[in-house]
C-alpha cells in the first residue's frame, strides 16, 4: 500500500496548494487592483488559523468517535494517541477545512476588516466546519448526513461547497453591498491569474478527488482487495473528475454565448470550477457518462446563476453563491439520478433504475447542510458585526482595501512607454518622504 | 476660444463628465495624472521599511471651448468636483489660437 | 506496482496540468496585451474538445487494435468494454491528445476566428492527432512509424511536436501574417508569465516523459523484472529529461549571446522548451551524455532557428515552428546517432556502434509524420477556411482579438502612480453607462 | 519500495520547481520592473550551469565515500559507476545545490553583472555547495558537520539556508548598496508573483524535507521495517512542515502588526519561507509541538531581522540574509532545545530531558557552517571583484539591469485606460524603427 | 512660439511622427490619454456583466514651435492623422511666452 | 498667471520637486510622459527579433504660478533638472487667464 501512501503525500500537498496559492490567484485576479493583496491574504491566513485549529480540535470533532453532529473534541486533541504513521491522513483532512474556509473570502471581496476575517475563521471553522466534516466525512452510523441520512458525498459537495456557499450568502447578507455596487464597473483586475488560479486548483482538486478514497478493507486484512478497489475506484474518480470539468467549460460557454453573445476566457476558468465543484460529491457514484451530464449541466446552470445577485441584489462578489453552492447543490443531487450500483456507493440513482430513494436521501443531506451552515454562520457573524464589526471603513474602502488593512499596493509597473521601466514617480516619491524608515 | 484643464479627485471625474455633457460639452480628453500639494500622500510597508508616498492620483480634464462658454464650463467643474476637503484640485483657463478637427479640418467653434 | 500506479495518476494530472494552465501561460506571456486572453482561451477550450473526443473514439482509434494508420474507432467507443482500472492509461494518453492541439494556437496568434478554432480542434483531433498516436503510441506490428519503420520515439518526438508544428506551419501559411508584420513590434507583453509557464511545462514534462514507460512484462507475470525496469527506466528517462533540459538552456543562450549580444530570459524559457521538445523522443533511447549533446544542439539550433520566419516571411507568432518542429526533428532524428543498446530501445546508434540502420528508421518516422500531418491538416485548414473563414475581420485584429471574440481585456491594472491603485478611469467609465446590466 | 520510489520521482520534480519557477517568481515580484527579469534568469541559469555540474563532480564529492570535507570528485565522475535505478537519488541531491546557488541570487538584485553571477555559480557550487553537501547529506563517519559533530540537520538547515544566507551577506558586502539605497523606493513590483511564489515554493518543500527520509534499512533487508518507518517518519516531516509554516505565518503578521501596525500580504508570504527554512533542518527531530515552536519563533524572529539591515548598512536586497542565514540558524540549533528521542535522530533535546549535548552539537554545526561558507565564498567573490569585476555600469544599473544586460523589459502593458489594450506608444515606437531586424 | 497640442487615434501615431519629422519637428512630447467624445466606446462582458467602456485609447501630442511653422505643423498632423471616420481627434494651437532648452539654457527658436 | 510646463528626466523629478518646493511652489500636477527628439532610445531583442524604441521615459510637470514668480520657477528647473547630457528636455511658459481651487472657489494667486 506504499504507492497509495506516497499518492497521498502528493495528494495532500495538492489540496494545501489548492488554498495557498491556486484559489488566492483564481480570486485574487478577479478582484480589483487595490484589493487583490487582502483577497489572497484571506486564504493565506485561513491555512494558517483553520490549519492549526484543525489538528487541536478539528480532527478530533471530525474523527474522533460517534455523535450526529460531532465527536468529542477533547478525545485526539491536539493528535494526542495518533500515530504519525496516521498524521497524512490527518494534514488531508485538515486541507479541506482549509479551503472550505477559504472559498468564502471571494464573497465579501473588498469591504470585510481582516480583523472581522480573523475572527470569524476560528469561530466558523469550530462551529460550522469540523461538525460538518463529521456529519460528512467521519462517518460513522449516527453521523448526521453520512450516517443517519445515509447521502452520498465522495469529497465534500455539501461539507465543502454548500457549506461554503451558504456561509457566503449569510456573510455578504449582513455585510451588505461595496459602495458602488452595482453601478460601478468592478471588473476583474488581472484574468491572467484567474486563469492560473483556475488551472492550478484543476491540478489540486486530483488530490482532492482521487485522494477521497475510503478503503472497504485495510491492506493487511485483505492486500488484493485493497489494491483492486484503489486501481479501480481512482480511475473512476480520476476520469469523472477530468470529464465533468471539460463538460462545464463547454457548458458554460455555450450559455454565455447564448446569454451574451460571447464566449469569455473567465467563462472557462468559471466553468472549470463548477465543474469540479459539481463533480466532487458525485466522482465515485457515477460513471463517464454521468460525469459528463453533470458537468454540463453544472457549468451552464451556475453560467445563468452567477447573474441572480443582480437581480436579488446581494453584493456575492466573486460569486461562491452562483459557483459553489449552486454547483454543490447540483451535484450532490444530481447523484440521485445517476448514481450507479457499480460505482463506489453501490447505489443506483433514477435513471440507473434505483427508484426515487437516492435522490431523497440526496436531497435531504443538502438542506440538512444548507440549514446548519446558514443558521450557524449566521449567528457567528451577528456577534461579530455587533461586537468589532464587520465592515471597512467607508474611506478606506474607496481608497482600497489593501492600502488600508496591509499597508500595501499589488503592482509598480509603470507606463508601457516607460521603455526601460525606469521607476518614474512611483520611485522619487519615496525619495520625498525621508526616505525609507526601518 | 479658450481651453479649460482641470485637475480634480479622481472619483469624482464621473460626475463631472455628466455635468458638462449635461450642459452640452461635446467631448473632452482625459488622462491619469499625479498630484502635488497640500492633501498629502499615504504610507507604505514593505518587510519593515516605510516608504511616504507624497503623490495622490488625480485626473487631468481637458476641454477647448469656445470663449462663451469657458465661465461655465469652469463654474461647473467647481461645483461639481468640489467636496471641501483638501486636495479637491484646480481649473485654469488659457487661451487658444485655433482648434481643428482632424476628421473634417473644420476650425474653431465648428470644430467642437 | 501500486507505486507505478500511484506515479501515474500524478503524472496524468501533470500532463494535464502542462496545457491548462503551463503552455497558457507560455503562450500568454509572448502574445500582446490585447490578445493574451484568446491565446490562453485556445488551450483551455482545446483541453476540453479534445479530452471529450478522446474518450469517445481517441483510445479506440490509437488502442483498439491493429491498423497501420489507425484502429477501428468504434472497438473501444465511449471506453466501452475499458475497465475502470484502466482508466488512468487512457486519461494519460488523453493529455497528450491534448497539448498537442493546444501547442498549435502559438502560430496563429492574434488573427485566427475563435470560431475557427473551435471547429478545427475536433477535425484535427480524429484526422491527424489520433492516428499519429496510433502509429507511434498504439505500437502493433503494423501501425506504421512503430511497428511497420521501428522508428524509436519514447513520448512523442513525432506524434507530439513534430505533429503540431507542422500543422501550425501548414496553418500559418493558409491563415497569412498579422496586420503590421515583421514591421510593427509584437514583442511579448509579460514575460514573467512565460518564465512561470516554462518552469510548469519542466514540472509536467516529467509526467510526459517518465510516465510514457512501457513496460516488458506485466506485474504479475514478472513483479520484479517489472519492478526493476521501473526503477532503472524511470531513473534514465528523468535524469535524460533535466540533463538536456540544462544543457538546452546553455546551448540557446550561447548563441543568442553570439548573435545578438545578449543572453535573454525569453531564450532561456524557450531553450527549456526547446530542450524538453528534443528530448521527448530520446528520453529512454540514450544516456546521460547523449541527452546533454541533444540538449545543447536542440537549444543552439533552436535559438537560430527561430528566425527563419523573418527570412522565410511566414509568421509562426510564437515560434511553434521554430521550437517543436525543429525540436522535434532535432530529437528524433539524434536518436539514430546516440542510442544505445542499454536504453529502453535496446538499440545501438552510429555512435554507438549501430550502423546508419537506426538513423535511418529515425529519418523515414520523421518523413512520414511530416506528410501525414502536414497534407491532412491543410485540408482541414482548407475546408475551413472556404466555408467559415480562419481569419479574424481586420478592424478586430487591430483593436485585439480578446476584445473582439472574447468581449474581455485581460488587465485593468492603473499606472503606476495611482497610489492607493483606485480605480480612476477604470472604473469611472462604466458609469458613464446605464452600469452594469445583467 | 516503489511507492517510496514513485514519492522521490515526484519529490524532485517538486524541488526543481521550487528554484524554476518558484524561487524566481518569489524574488523576481519583490524586484523592481526594471529587474525582475534578471532576477529571474539567476535561478533559471542557476539550474543549468549547477545541475550539470553536479552530475560530473557534485555527486562525488557528495556521496562518493569518505572525507572530512568532501569525497573523491572523480570516483564517480559523471555518473560513472552509478547505475540508473539509483540516479533519482542523484537528482533530488542535485536539486539541493541548485535552489541553494539560486537563493543566494536574491541579495544581489538590480547591481549584479550577470557575467559575474555566471562565474560565480561553478566556482561555488564545486568549492562551497558540494563540501558542505558531503559535511552534511553525504554522512560518513568522517564527514565534518554529520559524522564528527554529529549535527542533526534534516533536510538542509545548515548546508542549504545557513550557506546561501552566508555566501549572500558576504556577496552584497563585497558588491556594494544599490544606487540610492536606502534612500530611494525600492518596493515589490509585484506581490501577486511574491505570493504565487511562496505558494510554490511551499509545495514543493515537501518534497525537499519528506523526500529527505535516510532509511536505516533497506527494502530487501527488511521491507517491514522499512515500510513502517516510510509511513510513520513522512508522517511526521509532512506535518511538522506544515504547522511550522502556519506558526511563522502567524508569528511574523503578528510582530509586523505590533512594529509597524499591518499585518502585510508580503509578510505572509515571508512567514511561509522562513517557517519552511527554520523546519527544514528540524522536519525529523521534532514533535508537531516542537515544529509550531520553531515555526513561531523563526516567523517572529525574522520579521523583526529583516529590519536590520537598515541599522547596519548592507544592502541584502531580498533579505537572504534576513529570512534564510537567520531562520536557518534558529531552525539548527532550536533543535537542540526540541529534538525529542521518538524523532528520525533518536535524540532527546534540552526540553526533552536530553540536557545540553545536542544544543552544543548543533551550535558547533552551525559555525562550522557559517566559517566554512563565510570564508570561501569571500575568496571566490574577491577573485572576481578583481578581474572581471561583480558590478553592473552604473548608468544601466539606473536604467535598469533587464535591458542593460538582457536588452529586454518585463512588460508591455498599457494603461488601464487604453480601452482594448491597442499597442499605443509601445508599438508605433518599433515602427519608429526600421521594424524588426532579424 | 506657439504651442500645438493633438489628440489623435493611437494607429496614426506613427504616421505622424514621420510626417513631422520629414518637416523638420525635432521633437515632442507624447502621452497615452483617453477621449471622451462622439466616437463611442465598447462594452466587456465578465460573467454576465456587461460595462460599457465611454472612454477610447487616444494619444497626445505636444509640440511647440516657432510661430511661423504652426500652421504648417497643425496642417501636416491634420493631414495624416485623418481617417474620416469619427474620432480622428483634434487639434489646437495655444500661445508660448518662452521656451528653455534645459541642457543647455538656450531659449525660444534655438531651444527647439 | 502662467503655467509653467516641465519635461524633464526621470531621474531629475525628485530633486525638482525639492527645490520648487523650496522656493515656495504649494503645489503641481506631474504626468508619466514619453519623448522623442535628439536623445535616441534603446533596442530590445525578443527571440532574435531586435526592436528600436525611440521614445524615451520623461516626466512633465505643470506649475501655474503669478506672472513674478514665472521666471524664478524656470529658471530653478532648468537649473536642478540639468545634467548637461542631451535628453534633459525642456520648459515653456504659457498665459493662463485666470485659475481656480475647487475646493474654495478661490481665484487666481488665492488659488495657489
Ligand atoms: N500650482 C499648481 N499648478 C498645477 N497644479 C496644481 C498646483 N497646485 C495644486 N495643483 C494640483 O491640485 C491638486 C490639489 O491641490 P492641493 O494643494 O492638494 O489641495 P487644494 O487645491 O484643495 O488646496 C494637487 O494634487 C495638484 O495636482
Ligand atoms: N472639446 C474638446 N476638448 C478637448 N478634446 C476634445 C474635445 N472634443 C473632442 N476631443 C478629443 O477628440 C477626440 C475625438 O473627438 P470625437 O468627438 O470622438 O470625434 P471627432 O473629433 O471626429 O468628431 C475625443 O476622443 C477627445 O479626446
Ligand atoms: N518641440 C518640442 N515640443 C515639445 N517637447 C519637446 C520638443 N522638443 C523636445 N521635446 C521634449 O524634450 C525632450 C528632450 O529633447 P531632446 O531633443 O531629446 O534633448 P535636448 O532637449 O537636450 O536637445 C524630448 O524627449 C521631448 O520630450
Amino acid at each position: 500500500m506504499d504507492g497509495y501512501y506516497a499518492f497521498m503525500l502528493v495528494a495532500t500537498a495538492f489540496v494545501l496548494m489548492m488554498t495557498v496559492p491556486a484559489l488566492a490567484l483564481f480570486y485574487g485576479g478577479m478582484s480589483r487592483s487595490k484589493s487583490v493583496l487582502n483577497m489572497m491574504m484571506m486564504s493565506f491566513i485561513a491555512a494558517a488559523i483553520v490549519g492549526i485549529l484543525y489538528v487541536a480540535v478539528g480532527w478530533s470533532m471530525g474523527f474522533g468517535g460517534e455523535g450526529t453532529f460531532f465527536a468529542n473534541p477533547f478525545e485526539l486533541f491536539w493528535l494526542d494517541g495518533v500515530t504519525t504513521d496516521n498524521y497524512i491522513y490527518v494534514m488531508f483532512q485538515m486541507t479541506f477545512a482549509i479551503i472550505t474556509a477559504a472559498l468564502i473570502s471571494g464573497a465579501v471581496a473588498d469591504r470585510l476588516k481582516f480583523s472581522a476575517w480573523v475572527v470569524f475563521l476560528p469561530l466558523w471553522a469550530i462551529i460550522v466546519y469540523f461538525p460538518m466534516a463529521h456529519m460528512v466525512f467521519g462517518c460513522t452510523d449516527d453521523s448526521l448526513i453520512c450516517g443517519r441520512i445515509g447521502a452520498q458525498d465522495y469529497a465534500g459537495g455539501t461539507a465543502v461547497h454548500i457549506n461554503a456557499g451558504v456561509a457566503a450568502l449569510v456573510l455578504v447578507v449582513l455585510l451588505g453591498k461595496r459602495i458602488g455596487w452595482p453601478k460601478d464597473q468592478m471588473r476583474p483586475h488581472n484574468l491572467t491569474l484567474t486563469m492560473l488560479g483556475a488551472g492550478m486548483l484543476w491540478l489540486g482538486w486530483y488530490g482532492f478527488n482521487v485522494g477521497s478514497i475510503v478503503f472497504g478493507t485495510t491492506f493487511d486484512e485483505d492486500p488484493d482487495a485493497f489494491l483492486a478497489q484503489f486501481y479501480s475506484e481512482t480511475g473512476r474518480t480520476f476520469a469523472n473528475t477530468t470529464l465533468a470539468t471539460f463538460a462545464a467549460i463547454l457548458g458554460w460557454l455555450l450559455i454565455e454565448r447564448l446569454l451574451h453573445g460571447k464566449a469569455t476566457s473567465l467563462g472557462a476558468a468559471s466553468g472549470i470550477v463548477a465543474g469540479l465543484v459539481a463533480i466532487t460529491p458525485a466522482a465515485g457514484a457515477v460513471d463517464i457518462g454521468g460525469a459528463v451530464a453533470i458537468g454540463a449541466i453544472a457549468g451552464a446552470v451556475c453560467a445563468w446563476a452567477v447573474s441572480l445577485k443582480y437581480r436579488l441584489g446581494y453584493d456575492d462578489s466573486l460569486d461562491v453563491v452562483g459557483v459553489h453552492l449552486v454547483g454543490g447543490i447540483i451535484g450532490t443531487i444530481l447523484i440521485g439520478l445517476f448514481s450507479t450500483s457499480s460505482g463506489a456507493g453501490g447505489i443506483d440513482g433514477l435513471f440507473y433504475g434505483g427508484g426515487l430513494g437516492s435522490l431523497g436521501d440526496q436531497t435531504l443531506g443538502v438542506l440538512v447542510a444548507v440549514a446548519y451552515s446558514g443558521i450557524l454562520t449566521a449567528v457567528i457573524a451577528l456577534a461579530i458585526k455587533y461586537t468589532i464589526g464587520l465592515r471597512l471603513d467607508e474611506e478606506d474602502e474607496v481608497n482600497g482595501i489593501d492600502l488600508a488593512e496591509h499597508g500595501e499596493t499589488a503592482y509598480d509597473l509603470h507606463s508601457g512607454s516607460s521603455g526601460g521601466g525606469s521607476s518614474l514617480l512611483a520611485a522619487s516619491t519615496s525619495t520625498s518622504s525621508e526616505g525609507v524608515k526601518a | 476660444m479658450k481651453l479649460v484643464t482641470a485637475v480634480i479627485k479622481p472619483h469624482k471625474w464621473e460626475d463631472v463628465r455628466e455635468a458638462l455633457e449635461t450642459f452640452g460639452v461635446a467631448g473632452m480628453t482625459v488622462s491619469e495624472v499625479s498630484g502635488y500639494g497640500r492633501q498629502k500622500g499615504h504610507t507604505e510597508v514593505y518587510r519593515g521599511a516605510e516608504y511616504d508616498i507624497a503623490l495622490v492620483p488625480k485626473i487631468r480634464i481637458e476641454i477647448v471651448t469656445d470663449d462663451a462658454d469657458a465661465d461655465d464650463v469652469v463654474g461647473i467643474i467647481v461645483k461639481t468636483a468640489q467636496t471641501g476637503r483638501i486636495g479637491d484640485g484646480k481649473v485654469w483657463v488659457s487661451p487658444v489660437d485655433t482648434v481643428v478637427r482632424v476628421r473634417t479640418g473644420e476650425q474653431d467653434a465648428s470644430a467642437l
